[in-house]
């Protein structure tokens, strides 16, 4: 039962900053901006290079989030505002491209093969009867941390309140002098950097090749969507259930009922748990479970 | 006696905590052209878009030539012989206005018959003085045509009552008394009108009949004439204005 | 060579097919459907399961029918309370779980290793039987091409553009737009589905890889291409991709270039294409003909 | 203090919406835009206050030409105000966080000495301080967007439609509102309103719009006057 | 429409200008991109030394000799179409192909369908025996290898095993005969887990096979699921109990030192007697072997350069008479004899027992 919550932590912790990072941006420009996926991949394949040029590997990992960020807000501007203009659906599709391009520079860039960060790896000691490694505790404590940092900037700050103020009404906003494309550029800024910090973690834990971003769509998306898109934090929620969900149909032995003694359902079903959960919010809950402050015409 | 048309009874209608239409009961009969009129916010549109379906009602219940469609959706009132238009018609921009036009009637020859667009759609065009923009993409109107073509594309329908929301804002004054001549042609051919409007005159030329709401009920049900004389309906218009100062006669 | 003209002719019929089904949803009826593979695979699982499990290879368009059907219907279904983009991503979603259970089902499909050996069409006409299939795809195509045209010219067909563009004003023209989305859902899946059946029996391999996501952009990228809404040149566009597809190997083989440009290359291309051309001329190169061929 | 002249604008690639408006209003000055629905009056407060850029024609504010000045910074550089017509909180935050966003950019002293004195003077607001503005009936929002655009202290006040969706009983208290502001704090205010005797009430000078052009300009008390004004409204029509 | 006739035309006039066709040229479709591309540049890498010395030594019928690569991209509908073009376009005498058997078959028997010779160069689902007339391999079939898996993992004394393969052809070939020798030797198999290839993280699999408490884990993966694989065994402490690879080069250079201690394994034997190959390829590229299949394809090219030289010509029908007569006979490459059966597959190749020492894999009996 405990290695079944840490289980669903970790996981969760792996869709969360990008879930959380495609909600907050998703509050401001309102279409599901499927190249974030990617970018927290760009994040982890420009740290690693940096790495490998001989960058330690803190400011390896926030340079190339930075960096990401900078490459969030010039596709932003170069494509996605110009293709919103024609039609969100539109845009969603732009997003979906310029995934591909992504990965095929990847592909030309780094290769097929999935690549990791050079750190040391250690086996993992037990807690409370739990496996759990170095690397886990902490890469899950730093996504712990930018997400709380993420909350204290949105809900302490004039900066978050002006975030916050401009999803929930960008005309009025203008009106009280806010410049919403600065405070839009910012959020998408932010959450290309958030996205890369993510994709860095789940390199800083396992490995990463140039499928994730595919592989980690749909999940995040189930995360994001589930926890109402739009509303930042409900994804944390969205990221938990996906991870239960993942880990229960995988954990489940049902040996006993076939009449041997282990039989478990393979885990590649495991993101299919997922994309159902996905399913079914939309067809009964279409709008996720929290109702965002977003009302969707 | 003649039956009734349309006869909504007691029908309310709540967003939330507040009650836009409380408790209005009125009918339609074949041949008249009912306004219905009222301050803003009295819930003229709303009452509008819960007769015709677009929104669910909370209480009370409307007939349409003798069917129950207090809870129809859209289509079957529609299909019944309700048809209305928009206050802000917005319109395709990838369809010609000589398309919507012919949309408005479905299933003509069959549903998957070619389209064929024979002289009833030039005469349409004629009479709305859209003939000269026939092939172009219907978004590129002007509001006031747009307005136009809304009302002719909801009368290709041959509607038994014909639902209009404010038909003449932002319509050239030239083209309001064609649009009352069309309007009045088609009431003679049988069928009836619900006009929500704001332009007196136009009601005052239109109508045989008006109903006042205000806030939520109706406060008057009288000929267009009687209106000027009724303190009610004086008093939910122009407030407490006059007491203030104003309307010094 | 003219073999390998007559293979890369053979495949555009197939994908002209299935840019038609696309074009249908997303271009007429503004439907933006992201799992089109899934209808797709309606029509390859549906020859592929009839031939792994003996039957009579006339029951696979059979089986495919009725499965596109469903699926056809279950996607409309599903769309009813969604809006576009949720949707689109609903539609993924559905096409990644059909791949995933064509995967791992391995008693019913094959699992990951296919279903292969399907019988290949006219064989026994070779040598020319390259050529009798492509007269085949072609005579299908064509007959979809019909289909599609005819449709959109009907009264169902302003019905379509109607709902794509004001879907408030079709209703208040008393149009049923579940009705019509559920309509254009099932006729675009069969037609999909159709396009998954040859392109099975062409193969003669059926497996869960061509099920795979980037296969629906690749025919999103046709339609962007050809024209959206433009039946004509939604063709085209399929024709058109799939030649440049098939000619990436060359270009490698000409300049010498490391092999995974091949796969860099295709990935390339259809988001490329669909980038640009969003971004430059989002009409595609054969814009819609607003109003067809009775306004001028 | 706003000078428009020869105003022309329209939505996208749409037909104009005004065709040719020219208006003034001066320091300690309510006047009122009326007319019928579609007639340009909510087109040209926007285009005034800098969401849409006048096609020709322009706006002066201060005697400076600001006609491409986008709201935001008419906002923070020219003393403006702005309160659009529906929507007019943020209703996701809460009422002080509402205040605190129109104080952007004021040091903190001046903020809470502007947010105590409209505390005490708005006192509806000064008891749901800590609430959600999704949780304030219709005329408490109106007046905490007012009070949102006045912690600023502008020079020029721009309303859109303030009455939208209230009950006689709210219309009133914020009518007398804006009325006070005029006369404490001699602001120039520019009112958009659909009631139009509520509205000539209050104000100096009317201009009645009709299809994006100038029918009437009068004092206020002539138009509440004039018997045209009542045919409008109640049978009339203005040619 | 114009336009598209156009496009038509350009593109045909651009097909038919490309190939140059001198030499004698065979295809070789390989995975180049995807999970199994180092397995694939292996691959390429076996071919292309035996293109060297086969030119070198003056070609074949007088001619140089040249081979036409296509990558797969590990999809096997892009095998196909790279087929297709190989076959009709480059009219290539045979096809060598593919790496893993969930592509090899529906490539083979999409040459067979064509008449044209094919050359399995590593696949070893069993099968791969169906494939058809014209399709022969150069390397013993799963029967063979997990049969001899299945005793040396009894031998060490391990009863009850824990197995994990990928879900494809091979890896399904791989787990049911390994099972049902394993079973057959009396020892017994806890779960059968059944892992989707190029995953991020193969925690979930690992967990389950841990649930059952095995005495070892016995698997069998490709190159960078594999170094994935043992990473998160290690990190999650499964090493404590032994680990047991079924063709264990696929993965071994993907597989950093650190996490790979103590792990034995099997492998088909590909440095038989000679060890020319072995320097040959280290002094080419500077590294020891990536995995077995650079011996077979080198083997396998060597083997179709001979039979297009007895069959005096790249026709189809003598290329086939000249493989069946090569085969019967038998032809000795850098991985042994290589004989064939009745349907054309190898039938019987050396096997070695390996474990790692620090990077590399060292003989272990």
């Amino acid at each position: 039962m405990v290695q079944f919550i840490f289980d669903t932590l970790f996981r969760a912790a792996d869709l969360a900053l990008i879930a959380v990072a495609l909600s907050a941006v998703y509050s401001l420009i309102r279409f599901p901006n499927v190249a974030l996926v990617q970018y927290a991949v760009v994040g982890a394949f420009v740290g690693m290079a940096l790495q490998q040029q001989g960058v330690p590997i803190v400011p390896a990992v926030l340079l190339a989030s930075l960096l990401v960020g900078g490459i969030a807000q010039v596709f932003n501007a170069v494509i996605f505002q110009r293709l919103l203009r024609l039609d969100p659906a539109i845009a969603l599709i732009g997003s979906l491209a310029l995934s591909m391009v992504l990965s095929a520079g990847f592909l030309l860039g780094f290769g097929p093969a999935a690549q990791r960060f050079s750190v040391q790896v250690a086996p993992a000691t037990r807690v409370f009867g739990v496996r759990v490694t170095e690397m886990q505790v902490l890469t899950g404590g730093l996504t712990v941390a930018i997400l709380i940092a993420f909350a204290l900037l949105l809900f302490r700050t004039p900066l978050g309140r002006e975030m916050r103020a401009v999803s929930t009404n960008p005309v009025l906003a203008a009106a009280t002098g806010v410049n919403t494309a600065r405070v839009t550029g910012l959020v998408v800024f932010l959450s290309g950097v958030i996205a890369a910090l993510g994709g860095a973690m789940l390199a800083l834990r396992g490995s990463v090749s140039i499928d994730m971003g595919t592989n980690m769509l749909l999940p995040v998306f189930a995360a994001a969507i589930l926890g109402g898109l739009g509303n930042a934090f409900g994804a944390v929620f969205g990221a938990i259930v996906i991870a239960a969900a993942e880990t229960l149909i995988t954990n489940l032995n049902f040996g006993p009922i076939v009449g041997q003694d282990h039989v478990f359902l393979p885990a590649s079903y495991a993101p299919a748990a997922s994309f159902a959960l996905l399913v079914a919010v939309l067809l009964f809950r279409p709008r996720g479970i929290f109702v965002s402050e977003v009302t969707r015409v | 006696m003649t039956t009734e048309l349309l006869a909504v009874r007691g029908l309310a209608k709540a967003f939330g905590l507040s009650n836009v239409l409380e408790d209005v009961s009125f009918s339609v009969m074949p041949g008249e052209i009912v306004g219905l009129l009222g301050p803003n916010g009295s819930g003229k549109s709303t009452a509008l878009n819960v007769i015709s379906g677009f929104l669910p009602r909370s209480a009370g219940t409307i007939t349409f030539a003798g069917r129950d469609i207090s809870d129809a959706p859209v289509h079957a009132i529609t299909d019944l012989g309700l048809v209305r238009t928009f206050q802000l018609p917005s319109m395709p921009h990838r369809m010609t206005v000589r398309e919507v036009l012919k949309a408005g009637k479905r299933d003509d020859g069959g549903r998957f018959a070619p389209v064929a667009y024979g002289p009833e759609i030039d005469v349409l065009l004629q009479e709305f003085r859209l003939a000269h923009v026939a092939g172009h993409a219907a978004s590129a109107l002007s509001g006031g045509q747009k307005k136009l073509l809304s009302v002719a594309t909801a009368l290709r329908a041959n509607p038994k009552l014909l639902c209009l929301d404010e038909p003449t804002a932002g319509v050239h004054v030239s083209l309001r008394s064609d649009l009352v001549g069309v309007l009045r042609n088609y009431v003679a051919q049988g069928g009836a009108c619900l006009v929500v409007e704001h332009d007196m005159l136009f009601i005052r030329d239109l109508c045989t009949r008006c109903i006042v709401l205000d806030r939520g009920n109706i406060i008057a049900d009288c000929l267009p004439g009687e209106l000027e004389n009724n303190p009610r309906v004086v008093e939910a218009y122009l407030g407490k204005a006059i007491e203030k100062g104003g309307m010094a006669q | 060579m003219s073999d390998f003209l007559i293979h890369v002719i053979s495949v555009s019929c197939i994908y002209g097919i299935l840019a038609l089904s696309l074009n249908l949803q997303a271009g007429f009826t503004g439907l933006m459907n992201f799992g089109l593979i899934a209808m797709f695979g309606c029509g390859v699982y549906g020859a592929g399961l009839v031939h792994r499990f003996g039957l009579p290879v006339a029951l696979g368009p059979a089986l495919a029918l009725i499965l596109a059907v469903l699926m056809g219907l279950f996607l409309a279904r599903l769309g009813r309370r969604l809006s576009t983009d949720y949707w689109g991503i609903a539609t993924l979603s559905i096409a990644e779980i059909a791949r995933i259970f064509a995967t791992n089902l391995e008693p019913l499909t094959g699992g990951a290793q296919g279903i292969s050996g399907l019988p290949l069409l006219f064989s026994g006409l070779r040598p020319w039987d390259g050529a009798a299939r492509l007269a085949l795809f072609a005579v299908i195509l064509g007959v979809a091409w019909l289909i599609c045209e005819r449709l959109v010219r009907s009264n169902f067909g302003l019905g379509m553009k109607l709902i794509r563009e004001e879907p408030q004003l079709a209703r208040a023209l008393g149009y049923d737009i579940d009705r019509i989305r559920s309509t254009v859902m099932v006729i675009a899946s069969v037609i999909a589905a159709v396009a998954g059946v040859l392109y099975a029996h062409y193969l003669s391999f059926v497996g869960p890889e061509l099920l795979l996501a980037p296969e629906t952009f690749l025919i999103w990228a046709m339609v962007i291409i050809g024209g959206i809404a433009n039946n004509r040149g939604v063709i085209a566009g399929a024709f058109a991709m799939q030649f440049m597809m098939a000619y990436v190997p060359f270009v490698k083989d000409y300049f010498a270039l490391p092999s995974d440009f091949v796969a860099a290359a295709r990935l390339m291309l259809s988001g490329g294409v669909i980038l640009g051309f969003l971004l430059l001329r989002p009409q595609g190169i054969f814009p819609e003909r607003v109003g067809g061929r009775h306004d001028h | 203090m706003i000078e428009a002249q020869d105003l022309r604008a329209g939505y996208g690639d749409g037909a104009d919406i005004l065709n040719g408006i020219s208006l003034t209003a001066g320091r300690k000055e309510l006047v009122t835009i009326l007319g019928p629905n579609g007639c340009g009056k909510s087109t040209l407060l926007k285009t005034i206050a800098g969401y849409l850029k006048p096609r020709s024609g322009g706006v002066k504010m201060h005697g400076k030409d600001v006609s491409t000045v986008p709201i935001h910074e008419k906002v923070r550089h020219h003393r403006v105000g702005y309160v659009p017509q529906t929507d007019n909180v943020f209703r996701s935050l809460t009422v002080a966080e509402n205040l605190r966003l129109g104080a952007r950019g004021l040091d903190r002293a001046t903020t809470a000495r502007r947010y105590d004195a409209l505390m005490e003077q708005y006192p509806v607001l000064a008891s749901k301080q800590g609430r959600k503005a999704s949780a304030l009936s219709g005329g408490e929002r109106q007046i905490l967007s007012l009070a949102r655009a006045l912690i600023a202290e502008p020079e020029i006040l721009l309303l859109d439609e303030p009455s939208a969706g209230l009950s006689p009983l709210m219309l009133h208290e914020v009518f007398d509102a804006i009325a006070g502001i005029r006369d404490s704090q001699g602001m120039c205010i520019v009112m958009v309103e659909q009631n139009a005797f509520e509205a000539l009430g209050v104000a100096d000078r009317a201009y009645v719009l009709s299809l994006g052009q100038v029918a009437i300009h009068a004092p206020a008390r002539d138009l509440l006057a004039d018997p045209a004004m009542r045919a409008l409204y109640l049978g009339g029509h203005v040619a | 429409m114009k336009k598209m006739i156009r496009v038509l035309a350009a593109t045909s006039v651009l097909a038919t200008a490309l190939p140059a066709q001198a030499d004698v040229v065979i295809g070789a479709v390989l995975p180049l991109s995807g999970v199994n591309a180092n397995g694939g540049e292996d691959q390429r890498r076996g071919i292309e030394l035996a293109v060297a010395q086969i030119n070198e030594a003056g070609g074949v019928l007088g001619e140089p000799l040249k081979v036409i690569y296509e990558d797969s991209g590990n999809v096997p509908q892009r095998a196909i179409d790279a087929a297709r073009k190989l076959v009709s376009v480059d009219g290539v005498a045979l096809v060598i192909g593919e790496y893993s058997s969930g592509i090899t078959i529906p490539l083979g028997q999409y040459l067979v369908a064509e008449g044209v010779p094919h050359l399995n160069p590593a696949s070893t689902s069993g099968l791969v025996r169906g494939i058809g007339a014209t399709s022969f391999s150069m390397v013993g079939l799963d029967n063979v290898s997990t049969e001899f898996a299945a005793k040396d993992v009894l031998d060490r004394g391990w009863k009850r095993v824990a197995v994990l393969a990928m879900n494809n052809a091979f890896g399904q070939g791989v787990a049911n005969e390994f099972g049902a020798h394993f079973a057959q030797l009396g020892g017994e198999v806890t779960t059968t887990i059944m892992y989707t290839s190029g995953q991020t993280t193969y925690r979930r699999e690992l967990q389950q096979a841990e649930s059952t408490e095995p005495d070892a884990y016995v698997f069998t993966a490709y190159g960078a699921d594999g170094g994935l694989m043992m990473q998160e065994a290690y990190e999650l402490g499964l090493q404590e109990d032994p680990w047991y690879s079924i063709l264990i080069t696929m993965h071994n250079a993907d597989t950093p030192a650190e996490f790979k201690t103590g792990l034995i394994g099997m492998d088909v034997d590909y440095t038989a007697d000679d060890t020319s190959y072995k320097a040959a390829y280290e002094e080419a590229y500077g590294q020891s072997f990536q995995s077995a299949w650079s011996g077979y394809a080198h083997d396998t090219t060597l083997f179709a350069a001979e039979t297009i030289e007895r069959a005096g010509s790249t026709d189809r029908p003598a290329v086939l008479s000249a493989i069946a007569e090569l085969g019967a006979e038998g032809f000795t490459g850098v991985t042994g004899e290589i004989k064939l059966d009745a349907d054309g597959q190898r039938m019987w190749q050396p096997y070695q027992k390996l474990k790692v020492e620090g990077d590399a894999l060292v003989s272990h009996e």
